[in-house]
């Protein structure tokens, strides 16, 4: 058919959407032994299609790519865990966020530091293009709220490729940085592999993670509304709970403390 | 080419009294930027007459033999090669019409290299039609047929589908000569051609050389071989500086040179130490 | 003939004297490789780096990005000649504008890191036309590779049109050859001949540059090596296991390129 | 006479002809890049693709990349060239086992991606001894792409000593020379003056692979301008202005090697 | 080699009789792999003598005189340079006793290469002193010394601070046979040393040579020229397929060959067309 100018009317010709993941996230989204892709944000993105009408595909391009911007077409929407921010709201068009993780700062056991205040003036390592780097470097913003939490005075940030890097960083012996923010289910996740992480004090905030869709491509004005509906729907009929707590073992779908 | 296949004839000796230049170079000039190379060159070859240029190292041998065919563009002067007239016209060397001529000339006055230059990725007889079926056209049997004709002339005959690579030196000047003979020139160009051969395997190259100059090829042959220059040649070039300083038969010129530049030269050559 | 006997006696004992050096060099050699393979292989799996239920988990898919590596390598590399050919006359054409645009390829396309390249083609080509968005990845990262390693070998066939020597264009020209046909028949067979060892280095850079496109998604060996490792905080374990099918894969492909290399070299024997 | 006063005439004409045609073709050269510049400029403006408030935020930061690329560049070459000297020796030397290390070297290292290399080096090295965790980033980051290019550039020496005229070596020998002092005196300050635009090469395609030391955290251009583009979706964006960084350094350096080629192309007139 | 210095004397005049051989070949074989390139050669050269090895291309001349310095192992056979023996060891050739006997071997046997082998990178006088310095460790003033009176006996003082690459081919030979000159050897050893030069400049390095000859130097010298060999030679030795076929003074076998290979090959060589 013709050009059309909406996304919503665009899926629905195609029959197909793309959804762009990165399979390095457990539990969001990894790897299955055969090869397909598994994890809670895989799960939402299927139920989202479904209840679109339409079949799902998965383009799987690096973080990298998808901080590059403009998405060009190349896959419809994100169901990536993706922090709502006013400065991504330039380029993106968030849904409602679909679920809440607390973010977590961690450090080396044998460290020695034992609070946040004791980061002070410290290097602290994040994933790069991640909200953490945004809260230390001080320009975060929900666009409704912005944490309340403060970093820690004089802290830096360091980045590197990925968020799982910093751990890994660590388990080599290396001490380039002192703390480690990330989700709380990667920090846990390191913890479990029995790296050597500790979870610093409680969150220090929680990110509204939502649906995004490119704002460069056909207007995705209805594709927002429609798929916010859809959220509310799995909401109430407790779809998102217990994908939660499959994924996750507790529910991460509504919002709790700052 | 023809005249090949008649009788045979001591060299000069074929040509008529009254006949009319086959070549002709005409005040030729050349500058490389500011260095003056050629100084008003002029030479005519008469039909079935061999000619040898000698000088030293740096006189001007190749660039003289090199504008003949406007393997360089002379600066000043005209070529005249079987009645086909080109003007040196340096300004407008690119032009589609000078091109044309140019190559025109070339088809004419074919040469032969000191280093050979035979193509490496073709066989003898593929080097050996290359020119007739590519640039002028004729047919492949017939490219062949002349080719084998002047393979025999040469000698090489079994060499046809070997590669230059295989060749020996002596071998491989034959078969540029037989290339450039392929082609049916009217007149055939030499540019030290023994000077890149070991000394043994001079003596070939220089043997089909002279049984063409008494066959009644006509030949303008740079060279530093006295004893093919006093034996084939009818008329002895002696340049220095880019001008002709003495020019005449053989036993004049080699055997008693009357510039005293020619005597330096030829007792250096001959190293009478 | 006593002294033809002696010194036939003597070409044999330096015959086997030699043979013997030789063996006990490749002996020697071959040790020490061992012994190399060994500290490090050993040094790992003392480090506890080496975690054999984690590679037999992911190795079969790790594994399968071999093919789509050597598919992607090998299609690049024919493109990128195709180009660098093209490439190659622009850079010696007397036409100004051509010479303009084939330089003005080489110099950004040498100019630029190769990331950047291949998140431009995928990004920004099909904000130019949006059609290019429906092109597959593979061919996508196939076409960047080629256009990156086109500018490079471009150089590579203007050296190697430029090596050849200048005796031949002017037996060609004396022939009365035109200048194209000269490129055709004289100087395009013999700068191929040349280049070809050239080119089977490429095609092995390649190999390991073709790493590249894992950014936008296709799933070649350390796409699917980064995949296997990041969830389970074993990057380093299967960065090491990529590493060592890269190497493979290149002493393989060096092996045949020697081989096709001394083939090439006998046939040439002829030339 | 009348002959000399035209041919000098002729020669003043073609002179001045030949200094037009130079001009009219450096002219339309120029123009064919500036055109194909403004056409990649406009059609990003076009696109929307530059943000100039964006860029004005953070140019400063990205720019201040330059340095370290350089530091990092010019310290990792001349760590390589040490590196490679050793190597070429090593790669020529008739004892089996230094032959076999160089040459394991020179595999391992030609056969496996870069950026596994320098991950290796960040993650790998402090488990073998836990002093390595307490280099800097950016001297663990010199030294890789040292080690790397060291055996790149091995290959290169080797080439330029092999490519010293057998004679040279005869004539060594013939006058009593032992071959380590024809290595020193004769050998290798050849093969050096021939590596050396070679080496120049090198340079400039290392400013562009120290990108790759952005990985460990490095904060060279590529780091800092995917630091100041990932946060706003920009990442684009900002790594257009580092790869027009890049292609300006590498130009830059082009233009300087090229100049030193000609002086040494001058004084080797002399030779 | 102060014998340089004696009164002028023609070749071969300055053997006493009864004189002791300086340089002694003995029963030279040399095999490349299974190509037997030379089969039994004897030579031998008085104090002063000139030798000079004729022969046609591969018929082993150059490794002959490259086995006499060690270039290249022979296979089997003695070499006796000025009562050094070293006997052919090619079992052993690597062994550090073998390898300082041929240096010494190669101190007393100087070699001047048809391609010169000049050291580019270094200037005429840095080419002649490298040697005396750094292989025999004269002081360097002593070798400035000594390298500036052959550089005169050569005509080339004033290229002292030159470098090779502005010499032309003719000075850079001769320039190579003042660096062997300044090693004070006992015998000079030539290959061809005129095969890679313009042929206007051939006559001043065979000059310099003759009156090397001429004063008394010790030389064995493989040439085409046989202008030279004439002049200069004591000895004239034929070789042909690795054996020698024939030897005599220059006006027997040059003049009146006996053995027809010789016949062809001189034939060849002055190609009497
Ligand atoms: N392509 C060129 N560009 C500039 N100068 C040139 C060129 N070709 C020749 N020359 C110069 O022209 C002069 C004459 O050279 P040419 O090659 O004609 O001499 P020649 O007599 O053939 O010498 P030889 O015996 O060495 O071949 C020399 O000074 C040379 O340097
Ligand atoms: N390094 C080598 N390896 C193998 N074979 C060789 C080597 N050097 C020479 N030969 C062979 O030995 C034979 C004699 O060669 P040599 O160079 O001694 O001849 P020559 O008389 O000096 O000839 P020319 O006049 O061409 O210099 C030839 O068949 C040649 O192919
Ligand atoms: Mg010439
Ligand atoms: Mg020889």
């Amino acid at each position: 058919g013709g050009t059309t100018n909406d996304l919503l009317a665009k899926v629905k010709a195609a029959d197909k959407i793309i959804m762009s993941t990165d399979p390095e996230y457990p539990p969001q989204s990894s790897l299955a032994d055969d090869g397909s892709y598994e994890g809670f944000d895989i799960d939402v993105g299927t139920e989202i299609a479904k209840r679109l009408g339409v079949e799902i595909a998965f383009e799987t391009p690096s973080w990298e790519a998808i901080t590059a911007g403009s998405w060009s077409g190349r896959w419809d929407f994100s169901v990536g865990s993706m922090t709502i921010t006013s400065d991504r709201e330039k380029v993106i068009a968030f849904t409602n966020p679909y679920y809440y993780t607390p973010a977590q700062m961690a450090v080396v056991p044998d460290s020695g530091i034992t609070s946040l205040d004791g980061l002070a003036g410290k290097v602290i390592c994040v994933g790069e293009g991640t909200t953490y780097l945004q809260w230390l470097d001080g320009t975060l913003d929900f666009g409704t709220s912005s944490p309340q939490t403060k970093p820690p005075t004089g802290a830096t940030a360091t980045t590197l490729k990925s968020d799982r890097n910093c751990a890994e960083s660590w388990q080599a012996g290396r001490r380039d940085f002192e703390g480690w923010l990330s989700s709380v289910t990667t920090v846990q996740g390191a913890i479990d592999e029995g790296l050597p992480v500790m979870k610093l004090g409680d969150p220090v905030f929680n990110e509204p993670l939502a649906v995004a869709f490119d704002k460069g491509g056909p207007s995705p004005t209805t594709m927002v509304t429609e798929v916010n509906k859809i959220l509310d729907a799995m909401r109430s009929d407790g779809t998102l709970k217990s994908l939660s707590e499959k994924w996750f073992g507790e529910d991460l779908t509504t919002k709790v403390g700052g | 080419m023809t005249e090949l296949h008649d009788a045979f004839a001591a060299p000069g000796a074929l040509t008529p009294a009254g006949a009319k230049p086959i070549v002709r170079l005409e005040g030729l000039e050349k500058y490389f930027g500011s260095n003056h190379v050629l100084r008003g060159c002029t030479l005519e070859v008469y039909p079935k007459e061999t000619i040898c240029i000698i000088g030293r190292s740096g006189s001007g041998k190749s660039t003289l033999l090199r504008c003949t065919n406007f393997l360089e563009e002379p600066t000043v002067g005209t070529i005249e090669v079987d009645g086909l007239r080109v003007e040196a016209d340096p300004l407008h060397a690119w032009d589609r019409d000078h091109q044309e001529r140019i190559r025109q000339i070339r088809l004419r006055a074919q040469m032969v290299f000191q280093e050979f230059n035979l193509f490496p990725h073709m066989t003898v007889l593929q080097n050996l039609i290359e020119g007739p079926t590519r640039v002028k056209g004729v047919p492949e049997a017939e490219a062949v047929a002349t080719a084998e004709k002047y393979l025999d002339k040469v000698g090489l005959r079994e060499k046809r589908d070997e590669f230059p690579g295989r060749l020996s030196g002596g071998q491989k000047q034959r078969v540029a000569i037989a290339r450039a003979l392929t082609m049916e020139p009217k007149v055939l160009l030499f540019d030290e051609p023994t000077s890149a051969l070991d000394p043994t395997l001079v003596g070939e190259v220089l043997k089909v050389m002279a049984e063409l100059a008494h066959e009644g090829a006509t030949m303008i042959v740079v060279t530093h071989e006295m004893a093919f220059a006093r034996e084939a040649a009818d008329q002895v070039y002696f340049i220095e500086e880019g001008v002709f300083v003495e020019a005449g038969p053989p036993d004049e010129v080699i055997e008693r040179p009357k510039d005293p530049r020619t005597r330096q030269f030829l007792s250096r050559l001959l190293h009478t130490v | 003939m006593a002294s033809v006997q002696a010194s036939a006696a003597m070409v044999e004992a330096v015959a086997r004297s030699r043979r013997r050096d030789q063996l006990r060099f490749r002996l020697s050699f071959f040790t020490t490789w061992l012994v190399l393979v060994a500290i490090i292989v050993g040094g790992l799996a003392a480090a506890g780096k080496i975690d054999l239920e984690f590679l037999g988990r992911h190795q079969a898919f790790i594994l399968g990005g071999i093919p789509v590596t050597i598919i992607v390598a090998a299609s690049s590399i024919a493109i990128a000649v195709i180009l660098a050919i093209v490439g190659a006359l622009g850079r010696l054409s007397s036409n100004p504008v051509i010479y303009g645009l084939a330089s003005f390829y080489v110099s950004l396309v040498r100019g630029t890191p190769l990331l950047v390249q291949i998140l431009f083609v995928y990004l920004a080509l099909p904000q130019i036309w949006i059609e290019f968005a429906k092109i597959p990845l593979i061919v996508l990262g196939i076409f960047a590779l080629a256009f990156n390693y086109g500018a490079y070998m471009t150089e590579i066939f203007r050296a190697g049109i430029q090596a050849i020597h200048r005796g031949q264009l002017e037996a060609a020209a004396a022939l009365g050859m035109t200048g194209r046909l000269t490129m055709r028949r004289i100087v395009l067979p013999q700068a191929i001949r040349i280049v070809t060892p050239a080119i089977g280095n490429e095609f092995i850079a390649m190999i390991k540059d073709s790493a590249l496109v894992s950014i936008i998604g296709v799933q070649e060996l350390l796409w699917r090596a980064q995949r296997a490792g990041t969830p389970e905080f074993r990057l380093l374990e299967s960065l090491l296991v990529a590493a060592l099918v890269y190497w493979i894969l290149t002493i393989v492909f060096s092996l045949l390129q020697d081989r096709l290399e001394k083939r090439m070299a006998e046939s040439d024997r002829r030339l």
